[in-house]
């Protein structure tokens, strides 16, 4: 191959150029204050839903944020359990939160709390329901069975990154009849939560149900941004598609064939 | 310029190694010295300049063409570079890979310390790793011939017999919970859940050898052939699983790209990101 | 209370047992029966290999380490003893500090099976640790002064199997060998730009989503986990022989329509407890 | 000592494998002392592994060597850099090591428009199929149609910034969800394959490697007896775990 293709081509910088002035300007705008629309997935109505099952059982919640440590996934799993227990706290329902991470501990405690005040129940935090368990895997998915069978865990959520532990959590909850809502990034543990749970918030539904929650505006921009830019690779690809079957239909135009051969020489196929 | 560079490069032996030597660590602490007493207000910036030059580097050296660059004949000189750059950043990164072994001492320092419940597993922690460090070095660099043979068989059963056994057994611990979960977890609650089982369970078996046998009384050729498990499963992955493993994958695309100029350009905002430096 | 809701009560350990005892049998038996069905991405890889110029070098990519032995072990090994049978020489790179010990065990038990020599058929450089980009953007510019060195510490200048290596003009094919999702670097670092044919070789769970891929022809050739690498030991002449891989295509058989009865016994029990409680009247689980 | 050592190097491997082997094993019985132990001794090879192979083959033939023996003192300053790292300990000076991940970070996020090209813009071009013509068989038609339905409609689901109330868009957003079904449902398959190949490897150790050395063993008298006491040991031990967990909550947990 020629030693052009290395670097980038005239298409490049166009599509490239697109992208970047998407998510940028989106990004920006929602930072200068613009309110910026994102719909409600339905994976927070199943979340609602199971907040009102443990309410109307009388029986506590659990939010397991995985192993997930204080990185973007962590974080944003704490903006819904934000959420979930300010929704909580209104009935006065307890949500007891196992962690695995000593740091994201720290930031669950006060997120806890923040949400309590929110909702002006202060005297109702306890914060024996936020635990550091463990930061080894199976040890920590040991003492969060634990918890599901002694507590009689009425619903059972699990927002972060998830490893191997997903299937022993997802099988105990089933065992004890708990309602189970789950939202992971981790592609490989996806299936596994979408056979054992009631809801499963798949890939980046998870990245937008927090931002939803939260209206971190960075989070609110880089998405809309996102979109945009999903919808430029889904316009090429059509425009693509026509051309090709055009000159499959009619392969002695010489045009059409023209346009294909620089389509390919563009977007190029080994 | 250049001429101090060539200064800079010429290799140096006996006391003017020394001097060399010491001289850059000296400069090199001297920087060191004056990161750590920047004044809070800069640090972000400093922090965000250093990201952002790195991240140029890579993007001119794919975005501007060897033609646009004013040389002769026609180059991109970053592209030059490449190999001493993959040098110099393979040296940095492995010194970073003692830092998890750092706050396992930390860690486990402190369990044999305080002499608390299973402190022994801690202490074994600590034998464990410099029996393997140790014989590991002593087969390579031990004088005595038989010392270096016994610690080359130490270093052999540590390593085959326990450390690569620990390690896969580990891993394949997974598989028992997928066979529990396979039999009280995975329950067949909606329409959709029916739908991907269905579709696992033909995948599982026309992966193996067995999907083969298992529909082998129909012939191998004409049009009932395509109702073969091994094709039906094999179609699956390559026609309907890959188209929506390429939306999936379309979707990771805008999205890293999203991520990378949120950290290219330090637009990343939460609690973590604004907190002072 | 009928058979099917009894059974819902089952020990979990009786089930690790079971499926323990379904597994060990075809590996008691070790059949030397490969699978019949060679995939087409398998054949694909086969065919690449066989096409790699006598002078040129194949790299051997290797993240795996002990965790994925048993699925990346025989890919390897496979692929190694394709490369050696026809005597296309090999480089083998280590991103693993465990797997570096043992891709060079393989490799030196295989090479001296098969009468071949360290140095002039085969190489191995050792554990690099990274950052992958950096090295492999590099190494299509240099091979030389980005590896410099074999395990050993020699000199590649010095050895022959690697003397005459410049850049990415003398690499005939990647083999990636992976657990981890580190097939993109060279997709995006070296094959793409530099136009060199690359073979993936993930652990099963990865490649389900290779798939795009294979079809754009960015990879060349997939060997899915276990069965691949069977199915490769069909291509080279080695159906008839008791290895590990074949024995392993047979287990993996009794344990996938072991898993998928034990799916169906379930949701059978389910359903039927779900409408005796029905009928029963408010008795809910746990 | 040397000479018996390396006669039985590997014998001794096995068994130290399957003793390893039963000692994580033991976990899906229960929590134990013994799985806790080996875990750490897990920890500790592979940390202590990690620095003597770091060390013999990156650190001293790359770094060491050329600077101590080649007069190149210039690598001292990748040894200053280093240790920026570890500035991260310190709680008043932390800020140094983000410096250097910050380089790091940078570096990886100026290949975006690198990855981008090379690995998406293929992709792109690959999914330009044409639907129809001469050359084109009725069934690459119908794999053509399939392809466009479950890409556009599986991309439909990911939109997030508008709202879903139109019927077209509402219908191929759940259709989007039901395509993408297919794809989870080639990843399950795909990770059970994957798991049970671990653990076939572990048996295959067991049955292949292991057993016919406790074969040979079993012919002598002390071997014997120190089996009977382990497997009372191990009887004992169980029956007491078994004991303690049944106070807590249901054995099958």
């Amino acid at each position: 191959m020629s030693q052009a293709s290395q670097y980038a081509s005239p298409a490049v910088w166009i599509v490239e150029s697109l992208l970047v002035f998407f998510i940028l300007w989106k990004i920006l705008s929602a930072r200068r204050g613009r309110e910026l629309f994102i719909r409600r997935i339905p994976g927070l109505s199943a979340l609602d839903e199971a907040v009102g099952r443990a309410t109307e059982m009388g029986k506590p919640i659990l939010f397991a944020p995985g192993l997930s440590g204080l990185d973007i996934v962590g974080l944003q799993s704490m903006a819904i359990l934000s959420h979930v227990v300010r929704k909580a706290a209104r009935y006065g329902t307890r949500v007891i939160v196992p962690l695995a991470d000593p740091v994201l501990y720290t930031v669950a405690e006060e997120v806890a709390k923040d949400a309590y005040n929110a909702e002006g129940v202060p005297e109702r935090f306890n914060p024996e329901d936020v635990r550091f368990l463990s930061d080894r895997q199976f040890a920590w998915a040991s003492g969060v069975v634990g918890i599901l069978h002694r507590e009689k865990v009425a619903s059972a959520l699990y927002f972060g990154y998830y490893f191997a532990e997903s299937l022993i959590l997802a099988e105990n909850g089933q065992m004890v009849g708990a309602i189970q809502v789950a939202g992971t990034p981790a592609t490989t543990q996806i299936p596994f939560f979408l056979a054992s749970c009631d809801y499963t918030i798949i890939g980046d539904e998870y990245y937008a149900a927090s931002a939803y929650l939260s209206r971190e505006p960075t989070l609110l921009g880089s998405l809309v941004g996102q979109d945009l830019g999903k919808l430029v690779i889904i316009g090429i690809i059509v425009l693509g598609a026509v051309a090709f079957t055009a000159q499959a239909l009619c392969p002695n135009v010489g045009w059409l064939c023209d346009l294909t051969a620089t389509i390919t020489k563009y977007f190029p196929r080994s | 310029m250049s001429s101090v560079w060539n200064w800079i490069a010429i290799p140096r032996h006996g006391w003017q190694f020394a001097v060399f030597l010491c001289g850059a660590l000296v400069i090199g602490c001297a920087v060191l010295m004056l990161l750590t007493s920047t004044p809070p207000r800069y640090r972000k910036t400093i922090v965000a300049a250093v990201t952002f030059l790195a991240g140029l580097y890579y993007a001119l050296e794919f975005l501007i063409p060897p033609a646009l660059w004013p040389l002769k004949p026609p180059r991109n000189p970053l592209s030059e570079v490449q190999p001493l750059v993959a040098t110099l950043t393979q040296i940095i990164w492995s010194f970073a890979l003692l830092l998890g072994v750092w706050n396992l001492f930390l860690i486990h320092g402190r369990a044999v310390a305080k002499h608390g419940r299973g402190w022994y597993n801690s202490a074994a922690f600590f034998i464990s790793f410099f029996a393997i460090l140790g014989a590991g070095l002593l087969k390579d660099y031990a004088k005595n011939a038989g010392l270096s043979k016994a610690s080359e068989s130490i270093f052999t059963v540590l390593f085959s017999g326990f450390l690569t056994s620990l390690d896969a057994t580990m891993f394949s611990l997974i598989a028992f919970y997928i066979v529990s979960a396979a039999y009280r977890a995975f329950r067949v609650k909606s329409l959709e859940a029916a739908l991907m089982m269905a579709a696992a369970a033909i995948i599982m078996l026309a992966l193996v050898p067995v999907g083969a046998e298992i529909t082998n009384w129909l012939p191998q050729a004409g049009l009932l052939s395509a109702l073969r498990v091994e094709r039906i499963g094999y179609w699956l992955l390559t026609s309907p699983n890959m188209a929506a493993q390429r939306a999936i994958a379309f979707g990771i695309a805008v999205g890293s790209l999203a991520m990378g100029l949120r950290i290219w350009l330090s637009l990343e905002r939460g609690n973590f990101f604004d907190r002072q430096l | 209370m009928n058979v099917l809701e009894k059974l819902q009560t089952i020990d979990r350990r009786v089930l690790y047992l079971l499926i323990a005892a379904v597994i060990a049998v075809p590996l008691l038996q070790r059949p030397s029966r490969h699978p019949r069905i060679v995939f087409a991405e398998v054949r694909n890889a086969y065919e690449t290999l066989q096409k790699v110029p006598k002078n040129k070098i194949v790299i051997i990519s290797c993240v795996w380490g002990p965790g994925t032995r048993a699925e990346n072990e025989p890919q390897t090994r496979a692929i190694i003893r394709h490369l050696l049978m026809q005597g296309t020489r090999f480089v083998i790179l280590s991103w693993d500090q465990l797997g570096s010990q043992l891709t060079y065990e393989d490799a030196s038990e295989i090479s001296s099976e098969l009468g071949k020599r360290y140095g002039t058929d085969w190489v191995h450089l050792g554990y690099n640790p990274g950052p992958m980009y950096a090295i492999i953007r590099g190494l299509g510019k240099s091979f030389q002064e980005v590896f410099k060195v074999d395990r050993f510490g020699k000199k590649l200048r010095s050895i022959p199997a690697t003397r005459n290596v410049r850049d990415y003009r003398d690499i005939g094919a990647v083999v990636e060998i992976t657990p981890s999702g580190t097939v993109a670097s060279w997709i995006a670092y070296f094959n793409q730009p530099f136009d060199v044919p690359l073979i993936f070789c993930p652990t099963a769970v990865m490649s389900a989503e290779a798939y795009p891929y294979l079809d754009s022809g960015q990879l060349d050739g997939m060997l899915n986990g276990v069965i691949g690498a069977a199915q490769y030991e069909t291509l080279i002449g080695m159906e008839n022989e008791r290895t590990y891989a074949a024995a392993a295509a047979w287990a993996l058989s009794c344990a996938h329509i072991f898993i998928i009865v034990l799916i169906v016994l379930g949701n059978l029990g389910y359903a039927l407890s779900k409408r005796s409680t029905r009928r029963g009247g408010g008795k809910t689980i746990g | 000592m040397a000479e018996w050592l390396a006669a039985h190097t590997k014998t001794l491997s096995l068994w130290c494998g399957a003793l390893a082997t039963f000692a994580i094993y033991s976990v899906l019985y229960a929590e134990n002392r013994f799985y806790r132990l080996f875990e750490h001794i897990f920890i500790g090879l592979s940390a202590g592994f990690g620095v003597y192979v770091t060390w013999s083959q990156v650190l001293a033939p790359k770094w060491w060597q050329p600077m101590v023996h080649k007069g190149q003192w210039q690598w001292i300053f990748a040894a200053v850099l280093g240790s920026m790292f570890y500035f991260m300990y310190s709680k008043k000076h932390a800020w140094v090591s983000r410096v250097i991940f910050g380089l790091f970070m940078g570096l990886s996020a100026g290949l975006m428009f690198r990855d981008f090209y090379e690995i998406y813009f293929p992709q792109m071009g690959a999914s330009m199929k044409p639907i129809v013509g001469n050359s084109i068989s009725w069934w690459d038609s119908v794999n053509a149609i399939v392809f466009y339905a479950i890409l556009i409609s599986s991309m439909a689901y990911f939109f997030f910034s508008f709202e879903h109330d139109s019927p077209v868009v509402q219908k191929t957003a759940a259709a989007g969800r039901w395509f993408l079904m297919i794809g989870f449902g080639a990843i399950f398959g795909a990770t059970v394959m994957g798991r049970m190949t671990l653990f076939i490897g572990r048996l295959n150790f067991l049955v292949n490697d292991w057993w016919p050395t406790a074969r040979v063993a079993w012919q002598y008298r002390f071997f014997q007896t120190a089996v009977v006491l382990a497997v009372i040991a191990v009887l004992v031990q169980g029956f007491r775990a078994l004991k303690a967990r049944s106070k807590t909550f249901p054995p099958s947990a």
